[in-house]
């Protein structure tokens, strides 16, 4: 994305008054992912091009997947005095519990998760999850619907987090709409697997599959395989209609945003944290984005946006197991 | 459930997935298997693997030439191997972790070449399969043996071309009796670190190639770490071949018609847990070595640098 | 060669060396081990480079920076460690480095054909088919020498090519290298036997300690003179042997039979005993189970059938731990391989197969200051020519190597020892002294069974002598009875009459 | 003879050693130049960019705790690289040896939470040891007696860690809490504070890092003191020989795969006990060992296989690491620049080895 370029840690900011709100985020894949961490990345950039760079400014570390690097990181970006410290990775809560309490005066934040340890006496942790299964269970309605062979393939990464719930979310999507659907679903074991996300892909076709969604950076090996045989794609965490014009009916966009601004907000009012925040269809921070490349019958379009209501006024309840 | 499991639709689909699936390992496992075969140990195949790809995608998308792009990778995947050969046979350093260096250096380089040229991800359309009149139209075997595109193929003329290198020519015998005892071969006036540079350079042009087959043939797009690891179970077949070319086919082929099985087992809905399901092509490369190993010995000189006058 | 100085570290191998091979001539190159023959020679070679001097050829100054140089210039080279690919076979460790006559294409028909030829017209008996590491020792000499006789050199050195030759096949190599004179080619020959020495060259160059002590015209040379400038001191040429009186049966072998490398038989159901105080050679030409009989003892190979019993308890398919416990000791026919460990120092090879025992260890920890000082007593007793105890034994010429498996396996009061080719590659001091060791110890009462190849220290050594054959012993006979000529017969098949 | 003639030949050769013991550093400094123009390209200062990486790895107390957390993984794995690879055998397996070990712990630490720390502690060390040491010794049973290369099934091994991991996590072992909040994240719960390994100093800084040094030195005279330290050596360099002076050669084989895997799995252990007090996955080994399974072997190697020489030459690893992480921060370069570095580095001070050992042999020529 032609996005501008972070700001480099200031060496000798002109102390001008109005201080610029600075936040750091540590995340664990690329921030061009076309998945969970461009999302994030994504989301800083709209905000500092909605405040203006000298209101805002953020830095990054990304492909910290080992997480003892990223907890460092995480400590030193707080000794570094920046407002916001986000840990965009469950994995790094466990770093996040000792290092919180030792800088009282910055504020944290964990995704995708919902607890802020305040059970534990700190209060300067932000939670923030993802609802994916809403979404999931959104295009698994639409999918039903276009989907001529009743069978349809998810390709999963590991069955954790984020991931299991955009899964399980699809999959009752899938089957309200058409009880005799068959979803198959394949687990890689890895985020970053692309050729077994592609093999997977052509196993769910052979399978009979016409409709495929996954989750995760490995998925685009995926896309390439439903480009190729002209099957139906849905995505999530970011639009990947780029990818395969044709075949991309929608994608659940994850838009961090709206939590981003409710934080940022909550510290400059002077709480530091002990909130949970979620993405959800209801507040917009979760969207379903039409490929324009796709036409999608209005009937089916209707239908989804009557889920979509239906789950924001809770009229509709989307289970995991 | 079971049922599906022993269908025609089920096997075709494995063959042809074990098929195509083996394409980068049969690449990186005779490329390792040629630096092997004279005394050289390369741990660095996936950082050339992912180097190759990125290469061959870069150029592929900017100019639309699959070829072109298939040839800068397999440059680059030379250049890496004479890198690995420089520290190597001149410099006469540790084999095990200039391979280790060189894998970081590719897999860092690969990203952020890709994310300072590229950006984002994005796609090419690749080889295509070819159309064989007559014999792709052959019904169950048709799809499983002639649906491929032209560096598949490639990857299995690899094998027999490769056993006739090391077995019927001069530079052949040349490359086994440097890798088992190059006194031997310095004595006779046979240049030791020539053929290691060979054989290296040869080796990382066809690691070169096994990642270009990746990103402009089998999967068509380019992303970070895309081989995750491949290189590395490439290795580990070359001591499932035994050191043979052959050997190595059978390792590529057993790897990946196991890693197509499980993904249709989890699909077919067998009931075990999808990790179990994972493990099964590691855990079964393992046993079928464990069955079938004979008593094959590592080429003498393996991973030690040759120094002529030493005692 | 003008001035040759070649330096190790510790060591000033070569010290301003003058040597010329004329035209036509078999030059003998003689010195005790580690005297620096074979470095002389591989900076002639191109293997090492010398640190000062020069090399003429045919009075040109020439640059051989490598072997590659070396052949080009017409040099060949039959190395005292064999050059061989134990994994390629005989043809193509022949054909390895030579142009084929197809271009890239291996011509291996050709190259058989062609070392059928050389074989027959040199005796040299070899399968061009078979696979090196199946060879025994002997006939991986043979290869070695076909390697030279194919390439045709005009100078061609060999270091001790006669180590592990019968007779007969010195005889043959002889003959051979004589016609390679008659043609003009220059010849360098280094062995530790004097007698081939004297019988084959026409001049003699004797190293010590690097340094050149004299060239002479061989027919002005006498074996005594010859020893006396190698060593700096009179030299026994013969051992003398006391009658001893013989004990029981140490060491019976019961109808053995055993599968070579190559999965056919290789001993074929052979009877021996040995008592206490006697020596029982063991003569061949290697290649006929003496290998696998010396394993199948030392409990390296299994037998197929049969059994060997020491001190009348059936010792078949014990492991070698227990072997040695039980008071075997064996001296291994391929030293670097089987007898010691190149990397470790003299002390640690010393202690190889005592180091869990007391004194030398305390439960797991081992005796420093006891492993040391028996280090020293033994590097004294025998002579043993090495900067220190702590050296790496690598860097040991190999007179001196074979000298520490001897100290470390007669230092174990073996009730049976077994001595496969104790003074292959050993100097003539140094052979006089196994000799004496290995009298002395069977007058000690150990009962030992000597594997050699060389007749003459069978006959000086043994009590009985048994010759084997294909697997089998042809014949026992006693040393007194035995003459070459009867040993050489029946070494070539024919039966005991 | 003058005085000063004798201290000057005396302290010259003294200099000129240090000055050749020090290639290692001239090679990561030449390394570091050939990034400096990487840098250059990306737009961004070097000099900034290396300030911040040593103040990262040295410049504070933290800074040189973190260095020294990150180097005792490292240090672990480099030990049981140095029994491993001195007995012959080449053990790539350090990854799942360290998630074998540190799942045993995690498993033991979670259900006998009630145990006093004194017993829990080295109760859990010694789970980690033993099932490091059952990684290690599949691969020692499958060389010793099936003939399988050691290189093909650690690799393997390691990925079939890595799923049992991520089984375990998922299912047996997950936080309950997670289960209950629906979240489904792949991790345990923490551990009670009684499993913690105390911390040396208030920083990150924890007593498996003295106990690795310990280690260290309890490896030197294992090797180099112990009748089963001098046969796993003999075997390593000759197995032939070992076998006719009657040792097990394949026994002693398996032996030091199992020692190699017990170390790593004891790494393993001390990363939860000491560091994380819980265990996660990302789906992959990588995110919980730092790689340390594959680092520790360039650091053994590094450290000439000698247990000593291991432990300079993972601090200089994890100093690496530490300030180049620290580097991507102050200067916002993508992480796969580090990365990218890291392997120039190894490459460079691994071709510079070549310059102190040519120097070695002819100080010992001048003897
Ligand atoms: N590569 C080497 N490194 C160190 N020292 C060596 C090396 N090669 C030979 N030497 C030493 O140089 C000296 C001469 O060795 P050389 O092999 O030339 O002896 P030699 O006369 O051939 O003895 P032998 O009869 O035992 O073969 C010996 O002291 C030996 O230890
Ligand atoms: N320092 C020592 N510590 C322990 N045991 C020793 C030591 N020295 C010798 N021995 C034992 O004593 C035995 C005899 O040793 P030594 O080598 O001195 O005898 P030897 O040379 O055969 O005697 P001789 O020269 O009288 O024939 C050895 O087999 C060894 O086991
Ligand atoms: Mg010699
Ligand atoms: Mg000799």
């Amino acid at each position: 994305p032609s996005a501008p370029s972070p700001t480099p840690m200031p060496t000798a900011t002109p102390t001008t008054p109005p201080k610029p709100f600075r936040v750091a985020v540590v995340m664990p894949s690329a921030i061009n992912d076309l998945a969970f961490s461009q999302s994030m990345y994504d989301a800083l950039v709209a905000i500092q091009n909605k405040m203006g760079k000298d209101k805002f400014e953020f830095a990054y570390s990304d492909g910290m997947f080992v997480v003892d690097d990223a907890a460092a990181a995480i400590r030193d970006y707080a000794t570094k005095g920046y407002d916001l410290v986000i840990a965009h990775g469950s994995q790094y809560g466990s770093s996040l519990v000792e290092i919180a309490p030792d800088f009282p005066n910055t504020s944290f934040a964990w995704g995708t998760t919902v607890d802020t340890f305040t059970d534990k006496g700190i209060n300067n942790v932000f939670a923030y999850e993802a609802r994916s299964e809403q979404g999931g269970y959104v295009l698994g309605v639409i999918a039903a619907k276009l989907s001529k062979s009743g069978v349809i393939g998810v390709i999963g990464p590991i069955e954790t987090g984020d991931a299991k719930l955009y899964v399980d979310g699809f999959r009752a999507g899938v089957l309200a709409t058409n009880p005799d659907a068959q979803v198959n679903v394949n687990w890689t074991g890895s985020f970053s697997d692309v050729a077994l996300a592609s093999e997977a892909a052509q196993t769910h076709i052979n399978a009979g599959a016409d409709t495929l969604t996954g989750t995760a950076q490995m998925v685009v090996g995926a896309i390439g395989v439903a480009k190729e045989k002209g099957v139906l794609w849905f995505g999530t965490q970011s639009d990947q209609a780029s990818l395969a014009p044709n075949i991309v009916v929608a994608c659940q966009v994850y838009d961090w945003t709206v939590v981003l601004d409710e934080m940022i907000n909550l510290i400059k009012g002077g709480t530091r944290g002990g909130k949970a925040f979620a993405i959800t269809l209801a507040n917009k921070g979760l969207t379903i984005k039409y490929n324009p490349g796709y036409t999608v019958p209005d009937d089916v379009k209707s239908l989804a946006s009557e889920t979509i209501q239906g789950i924001v006024d809770g009229s509709i309840s989307v289970k995991v197991e | 459930m079971i049922a599906q499991l022993f269908s025609l639709t089920t096997l075709i689909g494995v063959l042809t997935a074990g098929i195509r699936l083996a394409t980068p390992y049969l690449y990186a496992t005779i490329g390792e298997t040629l630096g092997q075969r004279s005394g050289l140990v390369n741990l660095g195949v996936d950082g050339i693997m992912l180097m190759g790809a990125y290469a061959a995608f870069f150029v592929t998308f900017k100019t639309g030439n699959l070829v072109l792009g298939l040839l800068v990778a397999t440059m680059v995947g030379g250049l890496l191997g004479l890198v690995m050969a420089f520290f190597s046979v001149t410099l006469r350093a540790e084999q095990g972790i200039t391979g280790i260096g060189v894998y970081l250096f590719g897999l860092g380089m690969s990203n952020l070449l890709f994310r300072k040229t590229l950006g984002t991800v994005e796609t090419v359309s690749g080889f295509p399969p070819i159309h064989i009149p007559f014999l792709s139209d052959i019904p169950v075997l048709g799809p499983i043996f002639f649906s491929h595109n032209i560096l598949v193929y490639g990857a299995f003329a690899l094998v027999p071309v490769s056993w006739f290198l090391l077995n019927k020519t001069t530079l052949g015998l040349k490359i086994r009796a440097v890798g088992d005892n190059p006194k031997a071969a310095d004595s006779l006036g046979v240049s030791v670190a020539g053929v290691r540079y060979f054989t290296e350079i040869v080796g990382g042009m066809l690691e070169g190639i096994a990642g270009a087959s990746l990103s402009i043939a089998l999967l068509n797009v380019f992303q970070e770490n895309l081989t995750s690891g491949m290189g590395f179970i490439a290795v580990a077949l070359v001591y499932f071949g035994g050191w043979r070319s052959v050997g190595a086919l059978a390792g590529a082929i057993l790897f990946s018609m196991v890693n197509a099985l499980q993904l249709w087992l989890q699909v077919i809905g067998i009931r075990i847990p999808p990790d179990f399901a994972i493990m099964m092509p590691y855990v079964l490369t393992i046993v079928v070595l464990a069955f079938t190993a004979q008593r094959v010995r590592a080429p003498a000189a393996l991973s030690k640098p040759f120094e002529r006058g030493e005692g | 060669m003008r001035g040759i100085v070649k330096r190790f570290p510790g060591v000033l191998a070569n010290d301003r060396i003058d040597f010329d091979v004329r035209a036509g001539e078999i030059h003998a190159l003689l010195g005790e081990n580690g005297a620096g023959k074979t470095t002389l020679m591989n900076i002639l070679y191109g293997l090492y480079r010398p640190d000062q001097g020069q090399i003429l050829l045919n009075g040109r100054a020439v640059a051989i920076h490598s072997p590659a140089d070396a052949i080009r210039l017409g040099i060949g080279m039959i190395h005292q460690h064999f050059m061989l690919v134990p994994t390629l076979s005989v043809a193509e460790n022949v054909a390895l480095g030579l142009p084929s006559s197809r271009g890239f294409l291996l011509d291996l028909d050709v190259v058989t054909r062609r070392i059928r030829e050389l074989s027959n017209v040199y005796g040299l008996r070899v399968d061009p088919t078979a696979m090196v590491w199946q060879l025994a020792v002997g006939e991986q000499q043979r290869v070695e020498i076909l390697k030279a006789l194919y390439r045709g050199a005009d100078l061609l050195i060999l270091d001790e090519p006669t180590a592990v030759l019968t007779p007969q096949e010195v005889r043959e190599l002889f003959a051979t290298l004589r016609r390679m004179a008659g043609e003009g080619h220059s010849l360098i020959f280094i062995s530790h036997k004097l007698h081939e020495v004297l019988s084959i060259s026409d001049r003699v160059t004797v190293l010590r300690d690097g340094r050149v002590v004299k060239t002479l015209p061989t027919s002005e040379a006498t074996r005594e003179e010859l020893a006396r400038l190698m060593v700096g001191r009179e030299v026994l040429l013969r051992v003398e042997r006391s009658p001893v009186e013989l004990g029981d049966v140490r060491l019976s072998l019961k109808d053995l039979w055993a599968h070579g490398d190559k999965g056919v038989p290789a001993l074929r159901g052979v009877t021996l005993a040995v008592r206490a105080g006697e020596i029982l050679g063991i003569a061949g030409v290697s290649g006929n189970g003496q290998r696998e009989l010396a394993e199948v003892i030392a409990g390296l190979r299994t037998p197929s059938q049969g059994q060997v019993e020491i001190d009348g308890m059936d010792t078949t398919g014990w492991s070698p731990e227990r072997l040695l416990k039980h008071g075997l000791a064996y001296i291994p026919e391929e030293r670097m391989r089987d007898g010691v460990v190149r990397d470790f120092s003299v002390e640690e090879n010393l202690i190889l197969k005592d180091h869990v025992d007391r004194p030398f260890a305390s439960g797991i920890f081992m005796n420093f200051g006891t492993i040391a000082s028996y280090a020293d007593r033994l590097i004294e007793n025998f002579d043993i020519r090495t900067p220190s105890r702590d050296a790496p034994l690598k860097n040991l010429s190999g007179g001196n190597i074979q000298k520490i498996v001897l100290a470390r396996e007669l230092s174990r009061e073996p009730r049976v020892l077994v001595a496969a080719q104790p003074t292959r590659g050993v100097d003539i001091s140094a052979t006089e002294y196994i000799h004496q060791r290995l009298i002395a110890q069977r007058a000690k009462g150990t009962a030992t069974l000597l594997i050699s190849e060389d007749l003459d220290e069978i006959l000086n050594l043994s009590d009985r002598i048994a010759v084997m054959y294909e697997g089998q012993i042809v014949g026992v006979v006693d040393q007194r009875e035995a003459t070459v000529e009867q040993l050489g017969l029946m070494m070539a098949g024919a039966h005991k009459v | 003879m003058h005085k000063g003639v004798a201290r000057g030949t005396r302290f010259r050769p003294f200099i000129g050693s240090l000055f050749w013991a020090l290639t290692p550093l001239y090679a990561t400094v030449l390394a570091l130049l050939v990034g400096a123009v990487m840098l250059l390209l990306l737009g961004v200062n070097p000099l900034q960019a290396y300030s911040a990486m040593v103040s990262g790895a040295f410049g504070s107390s933290n800074a040189l705790a973190d260095t020294l957390v990150k180097a005792t993984p490292l240090l672990f794995v480099g030990l049981g690289i140095c029994i491993a690879f001195r007995g012959g055998v080449l053990n790539i397996g350090g990854e799942g040896q360290l998630v074998a070990g540190a799942v045993a712990a995690t498993a033991v630490a979670l259900s006998l939470s009630h145990w006093p720390g004194w017993a829990i502690i080295p109760l859990c060390l010694t789970v980690g040891f033993l099932a490091g040491a059952i990684w290690g010794g599949i691969a020692g049973v499958l060389k010793a007696y099936l003939n399988v290369n050691e290189i093909l099934s650690t690799i393997m091994l390691n990925m079939i860690a890595v799923q049992g991991m991520n089984f375990l996590l998922r299912g047996p072992l997950m936080d309950p809490m997670q289960v209950e909040a629906g979240s489904f994240i792949p991790q345990t719960a923490r551990f009670s504070v009684t499993t913690d390994l105390p911390r040396l100093v208030p920083t990150r800084l924890h007593a498996g890092t003295a106990l690795a040094v310990l280690l260290a030195v309890l490896v030197y005279i294992f090797l180099w003191r112990t009748t089963i330290g001098y046969r796993i050596r003999a075997v390593g360099l000759n197995p032939d020989a070992s076998r006719a002076a009657g040792i097990n050669v394949e026994r002693y084989m398996m032996l030091s795969l199992i020692l190699g895997g017990a170390l790593a799995g004891l790494g393993g252990a001390v990363q939860v006990l000491g560091l994380h007090h819980r265990m996660f996955t990302d789906g992959s080994a990588t995110g919980f060992t730092g790689g340390a399974g594959f680092n520790g072997i360039v650091a053994a190697l590094f450290g000439k296989l000698h247990p000593l020489g291991t432990i300079p030459a993972s601090i200089l690893f994890g100093a690496l690491i530490v300030g180049a992480n620290q580097m991507q921060r102050a200067v916002q370069v993508p992480s796969s620049f580090i990365t990218a570095l890291n392997g120039l580095v190894v490459v460079f001070v691994v071709g510079s080895d070549i310059l102190s050992r040519r120097r070695a042999r002819r100080a010992v020529g001048q003897a």
